[in-house]
């Protein structure tokens, strides 16, 4: 069973069951918007890392949305459940308490740099998917384990690969910080 | 040779003339009960006893009299070392007593100079003995404050030391014996608490009982409720 | 045991156990710096119940300070009162008689029980273990109430007198107490070894934890199980026998091993002599009154008496200075955990939380006894 | 009107119902459970049994202050318990009771029930980090560390299940062990599961254990070292959810283990309707977990993990092993 979008009605009733799962897609929406705000605004680490999981938890559901319930569950097993429980292990054993935003050389460049990459990353994402012509592919059963196993292997062997590796780079960040300044 | 009187001997190595005495004695006491033995059987190596014990040195020279020489000694040592009861006539000299157990629960009872308490604790560390408490007394008519360190055996041979000193009760000092027995620590730390006994190189001589901020000695004897 | 880990001075923090703390029983405080899971240092924090009994002693008279020998350790009050009457006997004199001795002995080792029973609840309570705590408790409270019947009161007895008892025990504390060694003795393999001393983890938890050597007990003056479970036989029931321990056949336990779980089982091996000794007691326990004659107000002679017993925790020892007078010239009441406790710090070093905590209940704190 | 839409609602009702009375009577059931291990009565006053007891309790839970010490993280403080109870609460979403009582039958619903509990373990975290406390602190890493090492052995094992049904489908699974107790996935016969199954029902019920840090395994609230744990600043409400989260999760942890290995609702012996044995395989399972609570000691967080490090995941890999050459090989 999947979760569908119903594409065609225009105007569904809130409390019919289209209407409804469209409240639940823009709550998604929101939960990616706001976690990503969080994640970006907030000063303390810890709220930071907060937003970021409610980002993903966000995107898991996107996924979801995208009739690719594997991926959510992925997204929420290793990115909520993994990365960002790591990410957050991590800043509370490495930084002191309430750290304030300390003073780095350059420090006040960074806001209009950040931006404005961001900006042009944005704008750049925002030009693709405007000009890109998108397929519908019509697949079915994707919540079909050996499906997703042959896939694995074979079309999204590198992916697959790529996942490992930012494993990796988060249980290794992770042992960098927790083990910075012993002997 | 019996515990209480092999850390007599060990003792009185604090004081040096009172040693060279009870040495005297003690040969003349086992002379007499050499010669009362001789009879039964032939004691050995006295000379060697009475050499040790002159150094202090009691428990290296190893070979003991018989038990009922050492039994036979001990009126003329408790004679030789000091008096017997700190009580009754005048302030008590230094040197090692013989306690009545049976009245008073110690074995020995040693009186020494405020400097001396680390010799001892060092000499009783040796014999093997742990340190059971140290504590002070207040007397206020005299003007003097005792500070007494009670140690014990736990190896199954009996035998109780009180060591006792007096220092001024204006200038309430000695030396600490931290540095012997680690375990002494806290125990200056509450006579200090107490009484404003301060201890010469303790580590942390800061209050343990009372708040620290208090500004009162409780036990002193003009510290009244 | 793993090797702590050594870190950088701004990498530990302070970790403030107690004056409130689950594990600490009472209002006793250690200052715990940490790293991480691991005790750097470790600095117990006392007197926050200091109540000043020896002061308190200098200004009343012998006899009116009795009930406060009970406010130190409230788990083996009557053992405190033992070691203040001997005392006091001692300083003035006093034959006691011996069908009171026999009391004493009964109601010490009874109370002995009742300490170490709690001991062991709240050490599994430590340990996380929480059934056990009710386990104990049941036979504990079979205890108080014998006590009670003689004693007048549960927890802080005032029971012995100079030259004797207050009160003279009748059949039914006899009869109530040989039941109650008997179920005990059923209970106490079952429900106590079955159960609790044979459990994997709780052996896990105890065995090689909390290591103290002989000579550390030594250096710092332990007494009682802390210094039996390294490998002493020490007891002054046996040592430097007082009242009338030398009539009974009672062992000391020991055990080399100097960790938690030689500790835990010399209490629970003590538990056992003391049934041993209560049941000979109450068969040799001979008539005669409980009470010698002694005038209401003593004087003792001047002079200083020192008198010690075993109690439950170790070595409880008093120095009585007098000078004649009515009340205590001075008196100095020596608490075995204030010793044992000072071992605390060196021995945590470097040993997990859990450990230490563990570690701590092995030593059988009761705060009230080592603050006075 | 279209009704699709009161069906989800409908079940959405009864779950959050039985999802409450299990958080709210769990407590009442410890308490009563644990004072008859320790030969008392428990709570008796306050109704029959005393079965309002949890009422009595969350009355007075929800009229309390909610204190917010200072030093805290307000939010996260704030979040912190109704994160713990929300996962728990959704993963009642997916759980089969019976052949056709289950609100959503979702391909992955064994993925989503440890996505959400990943999600159980942050909330724990922030806490335990926005309480301020130390011992929080300690406890949420202690939860964290103890988390992420049982979870690998048990996702493992879950595998193992996997592949012997070949679906990550909770009613799937259960459906495959119908018919008598010989099918269920500890004992199953076919295939000559049952060498080794037991195995991983054993490694999959401690890591359940651990997962919901009941004891011995509860490091995360050790009272005799942490106080409390992550909830040592919490009180009222606060207190009160994280109590119910961590019951839901005992429920939802009794479930699974009841699925993947003890046939779902399936009845061993083919009378009464599948409800009732699911209710009663997971209170049997659920009792075993008090029972364990107030048997044991606590253990210590190292020799915990080591538990898992050194013992069970080695176990779990081989198990894997084992399994996939049974499959093969049969």
């Amino acid at each position: 069973m999947q979760a569908t979008i119903c594409q065609t009605a225009v105007n569904p009733s809130l409390f019919s069951a289209e209407g409804f799962v469209g409240l639940i897609f823009l709550a998604t929406i929101a939960l990616i918007v706001v976690g990503a705000l969080i994640a970006t605004t907030s000063k303390r680490l810890v709220r930071c890392v907060a937003g970021l999981a409610v980002c993903f938890t966000g995107l898991a559901g996107a996924y979801y949305f995208l009739l690719s319930p594997f991926i959510a569950m992925m997204q929420m097993l290793i990115y909520v459940g993994a990365v960002s429980i790591i990410i957050a292990f991590a800043i509370m054993l490495a930084t002191p308490e309430n750290e304030d935003t300390a003073e780095i050389k350059g420090a006040g460049l960074a806001g209009p740099l950040g931006f404005s990459l961001g900006a042009l990353f944005f704008s750049a994402l925002t030009i693709l998917g405007l000009k890109t012509h998108w397929q519908v592919f019509p697949r079915q059963g994707t919540g079909n384990l050996k499906q997703i196993g042959t896939d694995l292997l074979t079309r999204h062997a590198m992916v697959f690969e790529l996942i490992s590796i930012v494993l990796l780079m988060a249980i290794l960040g992770a042992v960098v910080l927790a083990r910075k300044g012993r002997d | 040779m019996n515990i209480v009187e092999q850390t007599r001997i060990a003792l009185l190595e604090l004081f040096p003339d009172l040693a060279a005495a009870d040495a005297e004695a003690r040969a003349k006491a086992e002379a007499e009960a050499a010669e009362a033995a001789e009879a039964v059987a032939p004691v050995e190596a006295e000379q060697e006893v009475t050499a040790a014990a002159a150094t202090g040195e009691a428990e290296t020279a190893t070979p003991p009299p018989a038990e009922e020489s050492a039994e036979a000694a001990t009126p003329e040592t408790k004679a030789a070392a000091a008096e017997k009861e700190p009580a009754a006539e005048g302030p008590r000299q230094n040197g090692v007593a013989v306690g009545d157990y049976d009245r008073h629960g110690v074995h020995l009872d040693v009186l020494c100079d405020p400097q001396q308490v680390v010799a001892a604790a060092e000499i009783l560390d040796q014999a093997g003995f742990f340190i059971e408490a140290i504590t002070g007394v207040d007397w206020l008519k005299e003007d003097q404050m005792e500070v007494i360190y009670d140690y014990n055996r736990n190896d199954g041979r009996l035998c109780r030391v009180v060591v006792r000193t007096r220092i001024p009760r204006a200038e309430p000092e000695l030396p600490s014996i931290t540095n012997v027995y680690p375990g002494a620590n806290w125990h200056e730390r509450e006579a200090y608490d107490f009484f404003g006994i301060r201890f010469l190189g303790h580590p942390d001589l800061t209050r343990i009982l009372l708040p620290e901020d208090a500004d009162f000695y409780p036990l002193l004897k003009d510290f009244t409720l | 045991m793993t090797a702590p880990i050594r870190c950088r001075e701004d990498e530990t923090f302070v970790l403030n156990l107690g004056p409130q703390h689950p594990a600490t029983h009472g209002v006793l405080r250690v200052k715990l710096t940490m790293d991480g899971e691991y005790v750097v240092k470790a600095e117990p924090v006392l007197g926050y119940i200091h109540r000043m009994h020896e002061k308190m002693a200098e200004d009343r008279t012998f006899a009116q300070f009795m009930p406060n020998t009970a406010r130190m350790d409230y788990l083996h009050a009557l053992a405190y009162n033992h070691g203040y009457v001997l005392t006091v006997e001692r300083a003035a004199g006093i034959e006691v008689p011996e069908r009171a001795e026999y009391i004493r002995v009964i109601t010490v080792e009874l109370n002995r029980l009742t300490s170490h029973l709690l001991w062991w609840a709240a050490f599994l309570l430590d340990l996380g273990g929480f059934s056990p705590l009710l386990y104990a408790f049941d036979d504990r409270e079979q205890i108080l109430d014998l006590l009670e019947r003689v004693t007048g009161s549960r927890l802080t007895y005032c029971y012995f007198r100079f030259g004797g008892v207050y009160n003279d025990i009748d059949d039914d504390f006899i009869t109530g107490t040989r039941n109650f060694i008997k179920r005990l003795r059923s209970r106490l393999p079952r429900l106590y070894h079955d159960l609790v001393t044979k459990n994997i983890i709780l052996i896990k938890r105890l065995k090689d934890i909390g290591f103290v050597s002989k000579e550390q007990c030594r250096k710092y003056g332990a007494t009682g199980p802390l210094l039996r479970g390294s490998g002493v036989q020490f007891d002054i029931r046996k040592n430097e026998p007082y009242s009338v321990y030398p009539e009974f056949d009672f062992d000391i336990p020991v055990y080399d091993e100097g960790d938690c779980m030689a500790r835990y089982m010399v209490r629970m091996d003590e538990i056992e002599q003391s049934m041993r000794i209560i049941e000979q007691a109450l068969d040799k326990l001979p008539d005669g009154p409980v009470r010698a004659k002694v005038p209401k107000i003593l004087k003792p002679a001047a002079g200083d008496y020192y008198a010690a017993v075993e109690a439950a925790r170790g070595s409880f020892g008093c120095r009585l200075v007098c000078n004649g007078d009515k009340s205590p010239y001075r008196l100095k009441l020596r608490s075995p955990t204030f010793s044992n406790l000072s071992l605390f710090g060196e021995v945590a070093e470097g040993m997990l939380l859990a450990d230490a905590l563990a570690f701590m209940g092995s030593l059988d704190l009761v705060i009230p006894e080592i603050d006075r | 009107m279209d009704t699709s839409i009161w069906r989800p609602i409908l079940y959405l009702i009864g779950f959050m119902a039985f999802a409450g009375v299990n958080a709210a009577w769990l407590g009442w059931a410890e308490r009563k459970g644990a004072a008859h291990i320790q030969r008392r009565n428990g709570p008796k006053e306050v109704g029959p049994f005393g079965l309002w007891q949890p009422l009595a309790d969350g009355i007075k839970l929800m009229t309390k202050q909610l204190l917010i010490p200072s030093g805290t993280d307000d939010i996260l403080f704030r979040i912190a318990p109704i994160l713990a109870m929300i996962p728990a609460l959704t993963s009642m979403v997916v759980i089969p009771f019976s052949g056709n009582i289950q609100a959503r039958s979702i391909d992955m619903s064994v993925l989503l029930i440890f996505a959400l509990a990943s999600i159980g373990m942050f909330a724990i975290l922030l806490g335990g980090w926005a309480s301020g406390n130390k011992y929080a602190v300690i406890s949420a890493a202690r939860v964290v560390s103890q988390s992420i090492a049982y979870e690998i052995p048990m996702l493992i094992t879950v595998i193992t299940i996997v592949m012997i049904t070949g679906s990550t489908n909770l009613q799937d699974i259960a459906l495959a062990q119908q018919g008598g107790f010989w099918h269920w996935n500890i004992f199953r016969l076919e295939g000559g599961h049952f060498v080794y199954m037991w195995i991983a029902f054993l490694i999959y019920f401690i890591c359940s254990v651990a997962e919901t840090n009941r004891a011995p395994f509860d490091m995360a609230e050790a009272e005799s070292e942490l106080v409390a744990g992550y909830m040592t600043e919490y009180g009222s409400m606060g207190f009160g959810l994280f109590m119910m989260g961590e019951y839901l999760n005992i429920v939802v942890g009794a479930c699974m283990t009841t699925i993947l290995f003890l046939g779902g609702w399936g009845s061993p012996f083919g009378f009464l309707p599948g409800i009732w044995w699911f209710l009663i395989k997971i209170y049997i399972l659920i009792f075993t977990i008090i029972w364990i609570r107030w048997t044991y000691p606590r253990t210590q967080i190292y020799k915990l993990l080591n538990l898992s490090w050194k013992i069970l995941i080695p176990f779990s890999l081989v198990n894997l092993l084992v399994t996939a050459a049974f499959i093969k090989v049969f």
